[in-house]
């Protein structure tokens, strides 16, 4: 049982997680919410804008879900991603993972969240508070090395 | 052959997406960029650094060297910073 | 900010998670619950009863609470463990980690939930489905293994 | 000295707490173990494999070999296994 989202609504985590609770013989529910800092480089923010590459974001995530459950006997998975613009406090991206074995829970929930940092088609954008330039963000060193230590020997050449 | 730009790509070309028709010597990912560059100011300020410029091919994630044979959607976009 | 928590009631995750998403600035959540199971060791359960021996159990969470904020720069940490009989689907434990950085966020809800499982002075006992008699659940030595990969070289004499 | 047993060490002991008053040669909490053990059927029986007995002092974990002297408050209970 996945679910994959995007979506320019808030997202309902209490909801989301719910959706998930009900599995039979899940012992172990995993929860990760990316929530928009007040705060980004050190400079407060008045909101993110995301942007994505329709129908690529989901064939991407719903293929890393898939990858996921080939890995770890998950019982059940849900991803959900908002677009659009966010302000600080809110969540951008949910990602729920369930299985008999806690192990097996969080390490498909951070498999997902590596790559969809570095791999699912969003670009974010600060909106500054006083007015200033919008920036887009750049992307990160450490979320490359994040998501490649989950690479495979066949996928070394990538 | 339909091609997509996003991010400070699409801001900086002006356009989220276009129809292109590249001569047969345009066989890659990377010819195209070089095509494309060749194409205006705001093409070649877009792609001033074409070695951070992610591709894909019908939505799925290509290298640069990939060629575009059949390819109907190419989009062109920055690192990806989702999530 | 932290809480550490043991009660017999039931555990409302979704009261819990709020009381940490208000934090400033923090961009990562991670929420781990566990789940009584339907069936244990490959046959139905009719519940859990936890024992827990009241002081120290609090008392070594807190110590491992504390543990995990000089390890991670967490900004809010909540758990709360449910003792007496529990039911299948309900909630046992309820770990929630609040971080500026995602690793940190599933870092310390994994370091806390295997010292909850090898070092918290807690105990279960499943009550069969049928009427056959109740047994204590043996320690899983992939547990021990789990919290070992915690352990500081100091702590190797242990 | 305040003695606790928790879960099928209290179950087989048929109380979950007493006072005890080992004498001075019970210098370790594998001392007192043994000397409980001396104590009737029941003791013998829920400490018949005493590697696998946890101990606490006042309420922290201690290895078998730690001395007594000084402690209030002895708990005893077989691995644990919550969370």
């Amino acid at each position: 049982m996945s679910e994959v989202r995007i979506s320019e609504h808030p997202i309902d985590t209490t909801a989301e997680a719910a959706a998930l609770s009900g599995l039979t013989n899940a012992g172990a529910l995993v929860t990760f919410s990316g929530i928009c800092r007040r705060d980004e480089d050190g400079s407060p923010i008045a909101a993110l804008f995301l942007e994505h590459y329709p129908g690529m974001a989901e064939a991407e995530i719903e293929r890393h879900v898939e990858e996921a459950k080939t890995r770890w006997p998950l019982l059940g998975v849900r991803v959900v991603h908002r677009t659009g613009r966010i302000e600080p406090g809110e969540t951008i991206v949910f990602v729920a993972t369930a299985s008999s074995h806690r192990e097996a829970a969080f390490a498909a929930a951070e498999f997902l969240m590596d790559y969809l940092k570095t791999r699912a088609p969003f670009w974010k954008k600060v909106e500054r508070a006083g007015g200033s330039a919008d920036q887009w963000v750049e992307a990160h060193d450490k979320d490359n090395a994040a998501a490649a230590r989950w690479r495979k020997p066949k996928d070394a050449a990538e | 052959m339909k091609v997509l730009y996003f991010a400070w790509l699409r801001e900086r070309i002006g356009k989220a997406e276009e129809e292109v028709d590249p001569p047969a010597s345009v066989v890659t990912a990377s010819d195209l960029i070089e095509w494309l560059r060749g194409r205006g100011e705001e093409y070649a300020l877009a792609f001033n650094n074409p070695k951070i410029v992610r591709v894909a091919f019908d939505r799925t994630h290509v290298q640069p060297g990939a060629k575009i044979a059949g390819a109907r959607e190419v989009a062109f976009f920055p690192p990806m910073t989702g999530g």
